[in-house]
């Protein structure tokens, strides 16, 4: 199994859950984080004056799946959360050794 | 709310209001009492009425409060920045603006019982009597401006914003309410006692919800609103502050209602202060009963437009009615917001606070029930002279059929305006915020400052 | 707050409620004054007084705001909604339910010193300044309601809580004010001047915090309030409300204090309105320091507890004592509060935002008070008459007595009442929400709507 | 803001402070008008005065609310707690000092223009009059002391806090109070009508101001604030609480201004009231178009800056001034405020809310411009007497040398005993939380509280 | 090494530390998170109208542990996060390479 | 690839930020969580009530760096976060399979 984490931007979460949607809609969990990358910032201005906010607003969205779904998760992820522009995000992708569904004990692949 | 006109002793008709303005501040300026000593000469009791308005205007004021808190509670944290600089500068281009020309136009020297020709920029008489009767109506030309930003949330931009404000203050609202209030032609209508509207549910309510709804209609519905032609819930950020802000309105607006006899002699205040308070509870009992049979939850978000709808009905008829036709204007008032709700949705209108139907449809509301409830004890801010008499106290139509006519008259003469006025903003510069924008939230984008930096936001606020 | 009772010539006294209810809406609408020309022409003076007890009315109403806030900020995100809806609808019903009944029960024609028993639905006199009283009453009826949602917070169904506001404005502060306020057998005890209470530490806050004391111990506490039989704390929300609604709620309190006179002639209204700032005042200053002595954190959240404790402590002595004797009764009522918090909790009783506490301890403390330090220098609601005078001015022990057969009177009624009342609904229907309801908040599971959904909230709302 | 004087039969002058304590407490309570009977049968119109200084004065305690709003929400939410203790602790010291021996000092018997010499404890004459100056005079002087919170937020430690408040309620504030409002020496200057400050620019505002600035020069700037000489931003944790705030304070500074009059009498308040509204207006334009002109973008938070700038500008011209006027010094105040919060930056000062820029700058302004806009229609608190005339109206220079002494003085004496104040703790004990403290947030560290458990705060409240 | 990565309820929080404390009380990590698997909403309403909330909160624990540990933590959790409902939520175990205890430097197992 | 995830003092972050920019200020993810360890907790209170917070706000920073990298950032984490007390934290090292770039597509190292 794999745990494919994607950080990607905020207002792009609905449009990825449509695409994931279409596949299958897997199980997902979704974190709040900030970060930055290439993306350096964002320029607020607080009573007159501007600074930079260095670490912006994004999603993280977890999805742990069967090595074959993987790749199709990632596909449809990377498609929706596309804009072309910098701060798009990335994905990472993790081994994962274990998975236990809590309400049945079901494990593996099963769980997911 | 009416006020003792001044009429100077020209009688003079300017064929322009642009040539008006010009002449009007040849003259020196004209004597007043500016020290109000001979006011008070003449009139000992003066005083007691100058508090009265005094201090129910400055709870007028803390209206805006109010409206700020309400609308931004039922909005969304990625605009609450946005809603603030909305509620504030309506306020402040408000005052401006009616200080400069609405005023002048409301309350000036009637011509043809159209608009008011005289005291642009308040110049003129230096009065005490003046300067009062100016800041009871710039308090409430402040909350008819202020209406708007609800309907328009989450989308409008702030600059075609601040010109609707300007135009609701300077024209839109001072023309009506000249109508009405300021001796123009609906006050004189051979129906009834002519058309009443005591404080304002057409004047002041009415007006805002009807250039809101222009708003949102030009405008289109928020992203996300509409999902195949159905209509979403889009929760508000805080329900606490909107609460916050359906208690100070309530707060106020007892001195809208009450002080809108512009005169503590009028004891009448009494019985204006019992029915507001109870038609804002029958209308919040209407709403939360009506939603709770239908999903079997409480939802205090619907109570508290009840409230609100409670409050605008009352407005027109809150010094001629009893106290149990005010329950009743309530509570139809509790049902109508409701049903004014779903059948705007129905219709692709996206109010993300409910403004066009608590302020719009039950301003209307409000004006029909004078001509059905009032009570026959009380007279055109006065006890003396006629009294009001509604057909349900076998008054006959008339004083009805001088509602229906001001209400239809509210409805073309704002929609229609605010109409016009939104569609020209739009051809000329394009009054919608970006998709991108939209979607990030405004405050980012319009104004550079997220309103709660310090927390997590669950929706935009991000790059 | 005493208002001039209307007397109608009727003597008669009916055999029961339920009839008379029957029997007063026989008769026709009794001539009264409804335009108020009559009252103004016996009295010029009355504008003055109609002013001011209808500013200070709508000060007491914009306490509920007060209280919202208050409530909110010391309980759980989670339940924010829950507490709106809360404090929304005791206003709501309470106006309703105390136009129906509860004002005719405590200002109608006395009964064997017992009971009220006209003006069922305001039926009867159409006059202004019945309407005035009537809406000074229904002001005060609804602070008494609201102060019982904060001691049952969190686990409290709102059909209960909404049975317990109507019962409380039907009955129980209705016919406990009439005892006081409406000619009743206490007002007229053979001690001192009988039972007196000038704003109501007893008749709107003890009443009030006995039927939270009751509500309160028939819920039992809040899951996780106590651990193997030791009190948890558990923090509210938002320290920032919390002290919002306690500066809107001493602002409210000047208006509910200063305008029990009734009139405004009774310039003792300026010692009132020190009295007020200077209990409050020195109750936090004592709250604060017991607890800095203790924990040596100056702890906000009960110096907020300690304003409202001298507030409720002067209520009823707010007229009759002088500044130094403000100051001391604000000192103990701080100690007092902070004392009581740790009795209750001691034995096992959870009042989530401490209204016990506040109003119940403090209301019977200020009773007390007035009975020590009333000065003589002023009498009944009047600068004529006897004056009240304490044990302390000399007066002996008379005044002491009657204040605290008020202060029994008072804890056994509205505890006794307060205490069945919650005990049959529970027999009835279960009053308070499953466990897991409690645990996951009560917005989502009684209304659907969770406070702050754009916010991450750590405590509850999930699934 | 000036109030009738009570000056007893005693001419004698006391040779030291201390001593006359001692001595005021010597005679027994003098004989005074403890019921107001006697003082409504010589003036049967003083009701409407109580009611309207009494309902002002309400006013003017609820800004403490807005100031609590303004300055939390322009902080951090780590330190919201704290910024909620000092804004209510300072009105309780505030009280109870003032009441001990601010009260004498400023109003006592008039020692060489000084100093006020009788009344400690308000010992001495038992009077409704006199309480009612005592309730209006105590709630400006715990507006001077609010002010200093927001100057010296995030960073000073709660005991310096409390002494702070204590001193200026004791002395700071109520020596230059006698000055200007208690017959002193300014008020006597022999140019003009003597230095005039109608509702406090300079005795409310300046003196909070140049205290906050004392204090956060001798703090330093917050961490964080200052990196490499270069200032940076850091926002507040709630733009919508700091509106809230706002809107608070634009309601409660009608009540402030307006009952300066210290009677209704005066019609003049009509003018007032609108002047405080315009200049306001003024204020928040002028503030957001110059940032806008500078970044392109709305910024709500110096536009909220620029009401409050607009207001303490026309604080001491209100009642002397032309609506034109009242609009031209809210404009200035409103470029002033950014000019200044800039400025006040390049210099190494930090100021988290602005209240120097706001209150300390903007009161000076407000000072100078009755020199320069007195209209000449309006006396000394009464329309009798002679009239205030300023620079632009051919009043000549005089009065406007009168303001600028005034305004020098106001410097100095606020500035200098602040200064002197804050070495002195900074000495004893130190008046800085540690780094770590600061860093964490002062409310768990000072309070053991974070205001907002329930959320995710992104700054501080670690461990 | 391992982590443990459970996403359970947020009212189970308190008696899965409970249960935690029982068997040793590991360091931990907990994250709010939002997500959906089986549990596919929950109907919210706002103002009149009613609405499925898809994203459910969540809360995320994160323990590593030593290769011993784990199955003892995982059997913790398991047993004290159960309801039988649907929303329990899942426990996937991920490889750890290595941990360091910033205080001392210590790495490895004694890290933990 | 190498996932470092970095749970550390709310207050360290601008330090750590700027240690890691003088490496090279690698693309960063944060999160802020709760957590205990040695750290048992802290003492709050409320109402005159003190009590005891278990659950610790701290931040967990996440940077996904080549192999190479990783000690790099390892001991400027580690360095920056440091002040010796209990509860400055830990630091946990996973493996990562892929990562991808979702605005370039690219992947790998050049991903990062
Ligand atoms: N090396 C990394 N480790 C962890 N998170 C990263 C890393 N690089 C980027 N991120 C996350 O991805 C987000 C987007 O990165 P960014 O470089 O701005 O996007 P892009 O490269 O697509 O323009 C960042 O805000 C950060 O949260
Ligand atoms: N494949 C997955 N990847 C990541 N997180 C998941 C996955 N499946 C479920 N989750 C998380 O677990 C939570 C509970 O899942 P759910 O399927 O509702 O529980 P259950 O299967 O026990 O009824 C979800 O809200 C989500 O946060
Ligand atoms: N075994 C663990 N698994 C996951 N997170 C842990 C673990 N141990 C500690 N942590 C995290 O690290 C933080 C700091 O741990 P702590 O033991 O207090 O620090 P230190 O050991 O440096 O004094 C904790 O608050 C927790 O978030």
């Amino acid at each position: 199994m794999k745990k494919i984490e994607a950080i990607v931007r905020v207002e792009k979460l609905d449009e990825i859950r449509e695409a994931l949607k279409e596949i299958g809609y897997p199980g997902m969990t979704i974190t709040r984080v900030e970060g930055h990358g290439q993306q350096k910032g964002l320029i607020e201005q607080f009573r007159g004056r501007e600074f930079k906010v260095e670490l912006i607003p994004k999603i993280k969205i977890e999805v742990v799946a069967s090595d074959v779904d993987a790749d199709k998760i990632i596909k449809a992820i990377t498609e929706s959360a596309y804009t072309g522009n910098i701060g798009d995000g990335k994905i990472f992708v993790l081994p994962v050794e274990k998975a236990i569904r809590i309400r049945t004990g079901e494990m593996g692949d099963a769980a997911l | 709310m009416r006020v003792v006109k001044i009429r100077r002793g020209t009688s003079a008709i300017y064929a322009l209001v642009l040539l008006s303005m010009i002449l009007a501040l040849v003259p020196c300026a004209m004597a007043g009492d500016p020290t109000g000593a001979r006011t008070l000469k003449e009139n000992p009791e003066a005083p007691v009425n100058y508090i009265w308005i005094l201090v129910c205007g400055f709870l007028v004021m803390f209206m805006q409060a109010g409206f700020a808190m309400v609308e931004t509670g039922f909005c969304r944290a990625k605009n609450a920045t946005n809603l603030m600089a909305k509620n504030l500068m309506d306020l402040v281009i408000g005052s401006l603006c009616f200080m400069a020309v609405g005023f002048a136009i409301m309350m000036g020297a009637d011509m043809a019982g159209l608009i008011g020709t005289t005291g642009w920029f308040l110049y003129g008489e230096y009065d005490v009597s003046r300067y009062l009767t100016f800041f009871w109506q710039l308090v409430f030309c402040a909350t008819a401006a202020s209406i708007v930003s609800g309907a328009v949330a989450e989308r409008l931009k702030i600059p075609a914003y601040l010109i609707c404000s300007a135009v609701v203050s300077l024209l839109i609202y001072p023309i009506f309410g000249h109508w009405v209030w300021g001796g123009g032609w609906l006050s004189t209508l051979p129906f009834g006692m002519g058309h009443l509207d005591f404080a304002g549910s057409g004047v002041v309510h009415t007006v805002g919800g009807m250039v809101g709804l222009a708003g949102t209609i030009v405008l289109g519905p928020r992203f996300g609103k509409f999902v195949n032609g159905k209509p979403r819930a889009i929760p508000g950020h805080s329900i606490t502050l909107a609460a916050l802000g359906v208690f100070i309105l309530w707060f106020g607006w007892l001195g809208f209602n009450c002080g809108s006899t512009f005169s503590a002699d009028q004891l009448r205040i009494a019985v204006i202060a019992v029915n507001t308070t109870l038609s804002a509870a029958a209308g919040a009992f209407a709403s939360l009963m009506v939603i709770f049979l239908k999903t079997r939850k409480w939802d205090v978000g619907i109570a508290l437009n009840g409230v609100l709808a409670g409050l605008v009905a009352i407005t027109a008829p809150c010094a001629w009615v009893e106290a149990w036709a005010a329950v009743v204007i309530g509570l139809v008032a509790g049902v109508l917001v409701v049903a004014s709700v779903y059948f705007l949705e129905s219709r692709g209108v996206d109010d993300p606070v409910g403004a066009v139907s608590v302020h719009g449809t039950n301003g209307l509301w409000g004006l029909i029930s004078v001509g059905l409830f009032a009570d026959g004890t009380y007279g055109y801010y006065t006890t003396g002279g006629a009294h009001a008499i509604g057909l349900l106290y076998g008054g006959g139509a008339g004083q009805l059929i001088a509602q229906v006519i001001g209400a239809c008259t509210v409805v073309l003469w704002a929609f229609g305006l605010g109409y016009l006025l939104f569609k020209a903003m739009d051809a000329a510069f394009g009054i919608r915020v970006s998709p991108e924008e939209e979607l990030q939230g405004l405050d980012i984008s319009e104004h550079g400052t997220p309103a709660y930096p310090d927390f997590y936001i669950k929706n935009g606020g991000g790059g």
